[in-house]
């Protein structure tokens, strides 16, 4: 199992603010992970589309296509921060 | 070193005390206080709210505050940033630094918050007169925090 | 604009909230306080005295003051100077500066301070266990101010 | 008449804070007062030799060697600041 959250813009889009999935057998990477969400359609195949500016974070820690997921990991996808 | 992510209002001056009380050494204290405007991009702003990712965004900011005492002899650092609604001339963040002398706090202090404003999960949505609205990151930002890297 | 130099101690945060109040398009206030340190230059410092040069200082604060609105888009400042008798812990100066954005706010705080080290016509005079001594100059404090001479 | 006024380390050295003097006939610039002073002797020799960090403010500006004096000026005399 690994559990996905989104945040902010991209939560709204998505409509979903976390789920638990099983890691899909050929997914080892972000950048795997990010291309199976887009097979989803719509609102995932637009809004993570190579190119729109979205932030991937792997157990709390900024993370980047080629950051391995394993189980149990806590990823969250988010769109650049605004704080401050 | 403290971190605080927080609804609350927070009293910059008591903050100020707490961090520099006990330490004669201190000779120097940069603060930066961001406020919620009126105004953004041209339009009006009533209100904002702000969502942030428990956990991470801690870690974050710690990870930040962390990095800034390796960088500069600096004695402590506080961050308050607050969630949730706040509305104009609302306080949204503190960023303090104690240290000897003034070169080191000023440089630590704007530091921090350069990476807060890029690396911290912190996303703003402001109301305005067309109705709420994500606020977009703002390229001036990554290049504020990236002048950190010059060698 | 308000430049005060005074014997009583001051409140940050009455003093940033006043800087502040009524003005719903500052979003940035950096702020800097100097302290009395217990140590200058190896020694122990039992406390100090600050003398200065009524009249001149005052408007040598002013210009510096406006030196910095001339250079950077801010909306306000405040710098207040104590004089007279100074213990370890005890604030000695206050700079801060409001802005729609953090840069101009820390440049400008950081500005005004670094000319009021080497403008303002003030003068500490320190005790320690061999007695007296008036504080030298430091050069880098000239190199501080010089830098924002650079292109 | 001119005011002289002393501070910090150099009005302790003088042993003078302030003091008010008929311009020197021949005395147009700081850089002749200063000269002017020095033939006082002793401490004034010695605090004002060239070389020594003095700063001279006219009139409450700081002012340089070329700086012109006339009647009624307040010429301050003081070490390099150390405020802040």
């Amino acid at each position: 199992m690994i559990t996905l959250l989104y945040f902010a813009r991209l939560r709204e889009a998505l409509g979903v603010s976390s789920e638990q999935i099983d890691q899909p057998a050929d997914v080892r990477h972000v950048a795997g992970l990010t291309a199976w969400l887009r097979q989803r359609g719509g609102a995932w195949e637009r809004e993570l589309a190579e190119g729109r500016a979205f932030r991937v974070a792997v157990n709390q820690d900024m993370a980047d296509g080629t950051t391995v997921i394993g189980d149990g990991d806590e990823i969250a996808i988010f769109p650049p921060v605004t704080g401050g | 070193m403290a971190v605080r992510v927080q609804q609350e209002d927070f009293d910059l001056g008591a903050e100020l005390l707490a961090l520099r009380q006990g330490n004669p050494k201190i000779g120097a204290i940069a603060s930066f206080v961001g406020l919620v405007r009126d105004v953004n991009e041209g339009d009006a702003v009533a209100g904002m709210s702000l969502e942030h990712y428990p956990g991470m965004t801690e870690k974050a900011l710690e990870r930040i505050v962390e990095q800034a005492k390796t960088r500069w002899a600096i004695f402590d650092a506080l961050v308050i940033h607050r969630v949730g609604d706040l509305k104009p001339t609302d306080q949204i963040v503190l960023v303090a630094v104690t240290g000897a002398h003034r070169g080191e706090a000023f440089a630590a202090c704007e530091y921090i918050m350069d990476y807060l404003k890029t690396q911290a999960p912190f996303w703003k949505r402001e109301q305005t007169p067309e109705g709420a609205r994500w606020v977009d990151a703002r390229e001036s930002d990554e290049q504020a925090a990236g002048r950190w890297h010059k060698p």
